[in-house]
């Protein structure tokens, strides 16, 4: 028995996170760039959540949204903010 | 002829690998150098995903790859391996997660570098500085 | 059991909402307070999956995710806002 | 210019719907929709904590730590070097900052009084919770890396909120943080070499044939204790978190180069 359930939630999950990452790569402003990032890891982590990896989800968690985010805000404070074209 | 799971099974695979066609998309075409870090990064985690799709198992009752009966014997353990996912690929996951996150504060502060040395962080104004430092040398 | 498959899918309309208003959100504050709420739905949503793969081992990730949500908000707040002094005998 | 981009992005297409269709239609990563476990998996679930096979077990009951410090130790140890080569080239690119002498200012900033009251509670629950994933690594998710990473999110929190000056004024300084992640990296080596004065192998937990040297694989109570599994996953946690602690202090101070600390 396939659980269709399971692939409903993954195909929209993951189809959500397409969007995202399109608009990420082609967003101009860095700072908005970084939200999206965050929006991004989210989806990411109930992907991995309901592909049953509990340790890649804790460590995911800590990494994606907790310290990306701030490194990448830390580099944007000290250099510019929009991107050229 | 193809059922509903393969069905789902193709869309899912295609939405992974566009992820990481608009990852590497940007990696090359956009100038940005902090927008490169944040592509690479995109990157990566798709292939966690990836590396967590290969040991996955579509059925219901399914468990993680944990066994919670620590007296074991050999009917208890059949039964575990009935329900468990693989503990393979997320084992080859975790040491790339934390590996990624300190390469990626490494070339963070190569970046903040950069710009203290060329004041911009485009990389097509970079080269046409470079080639201009060079003119004016010869 | 039916209740827990009833509540998934409007989970992930919620989601889906939540999404929108960050994409379209016209300054970066709003994007941020939908995302910022997008985590804290997700936490929720993870505990419901656990109850739902019958699994209780699953459960800490939703709270650490409940936890570190915050994190974004702090983020931003320190790009735009100006420091304050700590003071020597405040309440720190 | 619009040709290149163009001429990239098709190229990129059609490479990775080839990989898709190679993954999914001919099958190379096994059927669609797979319902069986691989072989290799299959195994290693069957090892892990088997009382009947007393070779080959590993006496954890979670798979990830039984593969990462057991059956795969070395692969480990080499990852781990990964780790620590890249923090340490990124210290290098700033050494010049990180050993300068810091400004004696009497003046300490940081962001407003109810965000440095919540952080404060959430940097000591991280703590918390990131010791806890290395003490509970043997039988419920989490182990080394994944208590570093978590660790890891108290020095940024503390960065973010509390400036670097705060943090000095903790006794908080680079120097302790390496010193930190030096010392628990000797022990982590230390645990590895012991059964090999003891007269075994390298890297081996449990007793082996030919070598009756084993690390106690049961606390009192019979909990699952993993052998050097729990070791190796308490000193992976410390070591990993001054790694990044260092980072993160580094990241202060070029924060605090032009705002005015």
């Amino acid at each position: 028995m396939i659980p269709v359930l399971h692939l409903v939630m993954l195909a929209v999950i993951l189809g959500v996170s397409f969007i995202t990452i399109f608009l990420m790569v082609f967003e101009r402003d860095l700072l908005k760039m970084i939200v999206l990032s965050a929006a991004q890891s989210t989806f990411y982590a109930i992907v991995l959540y309901i592909l049953l990896v509990p340790d890649v989800v804790l460590a995911y968690i800590a990494v994606a949204v907790g310290i990306y985010t701030a490194l990448l805000m830390f580099a944007v404070k000290k250099t510019e903010r929009f991107e050229e074209a | 002829m193809m059922g509903i799971g393969e069905v789902f099974w193709l869309y899912i695979w295609l939405i992974i690998m566009a992820n990481m066609g608009l990852a590497i998309y940007g990696l090359i075409m956009r100038p940005n150098i902090l927008k490169k870090i944040a592509c690479l990064t995109v990157l990566a985690d798709t292939s966690f995903i990836v590396l967590a799709f290969i040991g996955y198992r579509f059925k219901y009752p399914v468990s993680p790859y944990i066994m919670t009966n620590w007296a074991p014997n050999n009917a208890t353990i059949t039964h575990f391996i009935s329900e468990s996912v693989d503990p393979l690929p997320p084992t080859l996951t975790i040491t790339a997660v934390v590996i990624n996150l300190s390469i990626t504060i490494l070339l963070v502060f190569l970046a903040i570098r950069l710009y203290e040395v060329y004041g911009t962080l485009d990389v097509k104004k970079i080269a046409m500085i470079k080639k201009e430092l060079r003119g004016g040398e010869k | 059991m039916m209740f827990i498959i009833v509540s998934i899918p409007l989970y992930i309309v919620a989601f889906i909402l939540y999404a929108i208003r960050g994409f379209r959100g016209p300054t970066v504050f709003d994007s941020t307070i939908s995302i910022d709420a997008l985590c804290y739905d997700v936490s929720a949503f993870m505990v419901i999956l656990s109850v739902y793969f019958r699994s209780y081992l699953l459960l800490g990730a939703g709270i650490l995710l409940a936890l570190w949500a915050y994190i974004l908000d702090v983020v931003i707040a320190r790009y735009y806002d100006r420091l304050t002094r700590i003071g020597d005998s405040g309440g720190d | 210019m619009r040709v290149t981009g163009l001429i990239a992005a098709i190229s990129i297409l059609i490479v990775l719907f080839a990989l898709a269709y190679g993954l999914v239609v001919l099958g190379i990563s096994g059927p669609p929709a797979p319902v069986k476990l691989r072989l290799l998996g299959e195994k290693y679930l069957y090892y892990m904590i088997n009382p009947a096979t007393k070779y080959f077990t590993a006496e954890s009951p979670e798979g990830v730590s039984a593969i990462l410090w057991d059956y795969r130790g070395l692969d480990t140890l080499y990852e781990t070097m990964v780790l620590f080569g890249a923090i340490i080239g990124a210290i290098l690119v700033y050494r010049e900052y990180l050993y300068s002498e810091p400004r004696k200012t009497g003046k300490i900033y940081g962001l407003s009084h109810i965000v440095r009251t919540v952080s404060k509670i959430i940097i000591w629950l991280t703590i918390i919770i990131a010791v806890a994933f290395g003490f509970t690594g043997q039988i419920t998710p989490g182990g080394g890396f994944i208590g570093g990473a978590a660790f890891a999110v108290a020095p940024v929190l503390l960065v973010l909120v509390y400036t670097l000056g705060y943090a000095r004024r903790l006794g908080l300084t680079h120097r302790r943080a390496l010193l930190l992640r030096a010392s628990f990296l000797l022990l982590l080596l230390l645990v590895i070499v012991t059964p090999l004065i003891a007269g075994g192998y390298i890297f081996q937990n449990q007793a082996k044939p030919g070598s009756a040297f084993s690390f106690p694989g049961r606390f009192i109570d019979s909990t699952p204790l993993g052998g050097s599994i729990f070791f190796l996953n308490l000193f992976e946690l410390f070591a990993v978190a001054g790694a990044f602690t260092v980072a993160f202090i580094l990241l202060g101070v070029i924060a605090s180069l032009k705002e005015g600390e």
